[in-house]
């Protein structure tokens, strides 16, 4: 079952996949660095441990669809091909950076690639997705959009209108919630289930699905019926990425809210090393071609964190600008 | 020229921009067949079809996400929110995301936009009906925030809030509405950003917003036929405000009246008074600048307590009178 | 069945319900015509129509109970037991009113008398329900609270994340649904229906259930049952009560948005003349008996309308009280 | 005394009421085993149980309402909202209700409640993490609200805060947090409504809040060198604000400097120069009023932008000189 997924991925297509995960893993693993070594001010929520469900949910769009990402987006911003360079400098803040060094870690965007930025309000990207798709759709145009966001958006008021609205004009959007079990410190499983999640699909009207979310292939088959549905013009959808943040919420994190073994158990799943796995089973590829994809990638991003420190500061003659368009 | 009134000139500026731009659509609480609330958008279903004119369920902050969305992705949407009061649901979107997208993005996107919302007292609706809360807007970078006070001005200041590249927040007045005046039937900008000298005049400035305008006129008249000669500059636009008409009339007149509806403490007539007193127009004060605005309280539902919650004409009178013969 | 149903209420029981009926029935058509004939200004709601919802719903408290009302509210009131003279009173904007003439139809509150008050903002209880709920619950009251709240406001966020933390905390409060059919012109059956309506109790995790709001005796079931579980510590539920208004959403209404037959049809299921047919017919009470209570109630409007247009206007002098409390 | 930090302050003024008044309880997001996002709380959880200290999922409108309606049944609760920009979600429930109800009912209900929350930027969280948006609730009839900038009168004002029987926004700055004071140890009150001369001098009246007081107590000493003798107000409560050691200053001094971050346009900052250019200090003034305010732009992540984007030490520094010296 699982090796015959496998096989309807072409070996490029894996191995880009792949290396999509490789370098978001690697760019996590250098914002951690460049924090903890003090050159960046700030803070930043990592995403190692979803990669799957970031790439996995992204490798069905088109080059010209659009996402809409939330504060846990580094590796979404990857997964939609970001310029590695470009990123790593709005990480540092720097002035060629995607934003300009405005937005950093919470709010790298681009617009003109089809990523509608992160977000730095949780829940604040839905009302958006509503609008974006219907944009889309009221000017006819083929694109569709996925919308990410977290169990603890599912919490908010914005989710249940964007739920609605989304249903109401049957916009072309795949909604897409990144369960990662907890939001900050609070427990999913303390106000809602995986299973009622994936369930407030059939309260709005919409299909819903729930995958396992560390596993690249799962995740892909739901994300691409609910994309061919929506570009078929048959509306919005939801569907649930179970899967797991390996690192604290953010820098202030202490961890008590959860246990090292639960940890631990969930590394096992590790997404990465699931989906290599297949594919060397599988005998599309060596253990040495990925092994050089994964180091390609980190040395991709450790080219992006040159260019990144060595690139210039924004001007701060140039701080007002941008605030209003012309 | 033609009489209309200021709800007319409002579904007008909508009508003509929608036939003329086909990105441009309203979403917004009963604006397809029920016509919004007050009727702005009456008969526009039918003219433009459910496509163009996005009746919603009872979602604030969806429906105002929904339209920052869509301009993000190049369309023109006109959000109405029934009461001002409820923008106190929409206030993130606005606020966080229309406003501050392009900023944040390194002004690399463009979030063309317009909110309608009717705010003020007047009609016995009481305190969730009633709030004018447009200095919260005005607080915001990246909005731009429009306050027309005649039918005139609401046209031609709606067409360019469409047309505007930015986040506009539209402020009109539930007593305006049935109001009438003058409203060229060719659409026509009125440049945001410019304010208005509503009546020329020497002993006093009175700076008024909103319904104000018109009770300051009002007020005029019996002044005048005391010898006072009352100047009455109307901002149209607070934020970005044009500050140098103000400013020259303050000049030519040494005294101010601020007049404004919202309540006064933290409402806009402070940010007017500090714009004076920190101008070259602080030199030419031969009074204090003076605050004429709602009472510190909500909004009561009594006829009488709401009447005198907020600047009525005679209020207006008294003030202009106190400060001209030097008793504040 | 309905016939059983109707023999578990005392005959003195019975008649208080058919006299609140009637006085809520009353009260909206006073209301209506003195806002016709200029001495009202504003805008108002009337429920003619679902006068089971209220009654049927509130007659399972106890008299120290709470409720919270929403902007179409007269009935509930007068269901909790205001004082239709100071409820009139208010109405009319009077010193002598529920609220000193500050907060008229929209606002009309009792908190002594355990009404903590209609509102304005549609959805704009239903937080207040949760932490009335948690107040209660926090300090051993065995008080419980009925949230009653439109299809409308089943859109809101508010309603969303006040269901959420209802069932986190386990409140004592049974939330009410009036299903009337429309959110001023916008028809639930758009976005939603009764059915889904009603399961969004089991998304979120608690006990639902949809009555025919215009039988009384259903109502009364389906709520009694919801008081009793949460007095007993069992925590929130949802009741859908499916109704309709029949007058128009305020005095600005053309009713563009609904046909006269269907109108009609509603009218049909009169929720008054449906329990008195049922409680003439069981034998509980003569057609003779019901008349007089309808004519009790007419009566006591009268003198309400009486009182209140009496009554003392609130004196300008004391506008700026009750801002602030000391 | 003892010195402890303000978030210790913040800690130790919940900790004492909840130890003296069972009403007392807190609700927020992760308020509790995590201890709050910035620490606040921390270990609370341990001393008084889920039932007090209450931890919510992400429903900033839910649990600002969930409070106003325990109030409003006689409880005393503690609403921590993270960030300052996320009351945009919750204003609905505080503005029209938590505010209102009392006056809405005719005076016959109460609402003691206190909703915390951390403002300001200087931390690297960008535009949805540092915002300034007091003046939006200090146009609010109904509500109080308090800006406390050393340890002591965080938790004199907090502990007032929370005795008090009306909801109270009271605003905390991050960068704040780690600063030490000297705070006794039992529990105190400041009264709500009593503004603070942190610096008595005779040249030119600043009037700050909230962090700008301490950079104000910074620039004071290098003018001190200069031969500036600054007197610096703190009105620490912004709603309602004692202004008359505001005016007395202006009076004694002459000249005026207001500081605060929050964006200039419709600040703070407009109604504090407007009192003083419509009370009796008007006729003392020897220079206009200045405001020196966070600039017009959302506040940016980089590092140096956003450190322009507010008063810093050096600019206080720089316009006091200017006031001075008859250069404004
Ligand atoms: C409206 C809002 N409330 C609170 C926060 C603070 N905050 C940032 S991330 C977060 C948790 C989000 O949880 P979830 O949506 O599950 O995403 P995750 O962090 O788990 O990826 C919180 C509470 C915020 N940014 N926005
Ligand atoms: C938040 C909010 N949005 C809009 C309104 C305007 N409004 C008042 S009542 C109403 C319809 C409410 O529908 P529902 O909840 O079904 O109650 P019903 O009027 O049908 O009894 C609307 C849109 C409001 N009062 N509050
Ligand atoms: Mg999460
Ligand atoms: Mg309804």
């Amino acid at each position: 079952m699982q090796e015959e997924k496998v096989r309807t991925i072409s070996k490029a297509e894996a191995a880009e996949m792949l290396r999509l995960m490789y370098a978001t893993r690697a760019f996590e693993e250098q914002a951690e660095k460049s924090y903890m070594m003090g050159k960046i001010h700030g803070t930043m929520h990592l995403s190692i441990g979803q990669e799957a469900s970031a790439v996995g949910s992204i490798s069905t769009l088109d080059p010209d669809d659009y996402i809409l990402g939330h504060h846990r987006g580094h590796g979404l911003c990857i997964a939609k091909g970001a310029d590695l360079n470009l990123m790593m400098a709005e990480f540092y803040g720097k002035e060629a950076g995607y934003c300009r060094g405005r937005g950093g870690s919470m709010h790298i965007a681009d617009v003109a690639g089809g990523n509608l930025g992160a977000n730095g309000v949780v829940g604040g990207g839905l009302p958006l997705a509503v609008g974006v798709g219907y944009g889309l759709k009221m000017r006819g145009d083929k694109r569709v959009l996925l919308s990410f966001f977290g169990d603890g958006a599912a919490s908010t008021g914005a989710f249940h209108e964007s739920m609605i609205l989304a249903v109401l004009y049957q916009v072309p959007v795949v909604f897409i919630c990144e369960n990662n079990q907890y939001a900050m410190s609070f427990p999913a499983r303390k106000w809602t289930s995986s299973e009622r999640l994936a369930g407030f699909a059939d309260s709005y009207g919409m299909p819903g699905a729930m995958t396992d979310g560390n596993n690249l292939l799962d995740v892909r088959e739901a994300v691409q019926k609910a994309v061919d549905h929506a570009r078929a013009g048959g509306g919005p959808s939801l569907i649930i990425n179970n899967t797991y943040r390996w690192r604290g919420h953010s820098k202030s994190d202490r961890n008590r809210y959860r246990t090292q073994q639960e940890i631990e158990e969930w590394q096992e799943a590790d997404p990465i090393r699931r989906y290599r796995k297949l594919v060397v089973a599988d005998g599309l590829f060596t253990d040495e071609e990925i092994d050089d994809i994964e180091k390609g990638a980190y040395e991709q991003i450790e080219l992006a964190r040159v260019f990144a420190e060595e690139s210039e500061e924004p001007s701060v003659e140039s701080i007002e600008e941008g605030v209003y368009a012309p | 020229m033609r009489e209309i009134t200021y709800l007319e000139a409002v579904r007008e500026a909508m009508t003509q921009e929608m036939e003329r731009d086909e990105k441009v659509f309203l979403i917004g609480e009963d604006v397809g067949q029920y016509g919004g609330a007050f009727g702005a958008s009456f008969g526009m279903l039918e003219k433009f079809g459910p496509d163009r004119i996005l009746d919603t369920p009872i979602t604030e902050l969806g429906l105002t996400g929904a339209a920052t969305g869509a301009a993000l992705v190049g369309m023109r949407p006109i959000a109405e929110i029934m009461f001002m009061d409820f923008l106190t649901l929409a206030s993130e979107q606005l606020v966080n995301q229309a406003a501050k997208l392009r900023f944040m993005f390194g002004g690399r996107a463009t979030v063309p936009m317009v909110l309608r919302t009717p705010a003020g007292s007047g009609t016995g609706a009481a305190e969730h009906h009633s709030q004018s809360l447009e200095n919260w807007f005005a607080h915001i970078p990246g909005l731009k925030v429009v306050m027309p006070s005649t039918p005139y001005d609401a046209k031609g200041l709606l067409i360019s809030s469409i047309r505007d590249n930015n986040a506009v927040v539209f402020v009109e007045h539930k007593l305006l509405y049935k109001t009438k005046g003058p409203v060229p039937e060719e659409p026509y900008a009125i440049p945001l950003g410019q304010a208005d000298v509503k009546r020329e005049g020497k002993d006093l400035t009175i700076v008024a917003t909103s319904v104000m305008v018109s009770r300051a006129l009002e007020a005029a008249k019996t002044l005048a036929e005391e010898g006072i000669d009352v100047e009455i500059v109307d901002p149209r636009t607070i934020r970005p405000l044009d500050a140098e008409p103000i400013i020259q009339s303050v000049i030519k007149t040494g005294r101010v009246l601020i007049v404004h509806e919202a309540v006064k403490m933290g409402g806009y007539g402070g940010e007017l008074a500090a714009t004076i007193a920190e101008s070259r127009a602080f030199g030419y004060l031969d009074a204090p600048i003076v605050r004429l605005a709602g009472r510190d309280i909500p909004i009561p539902y009594n006829r009488t307590l709401e009447l005198s919650a907020v600047p009525q004409v005679p209020d207006i009178i008294a003030k202009a009178r106190e400060i001209v013969q030097g008793k504040v």
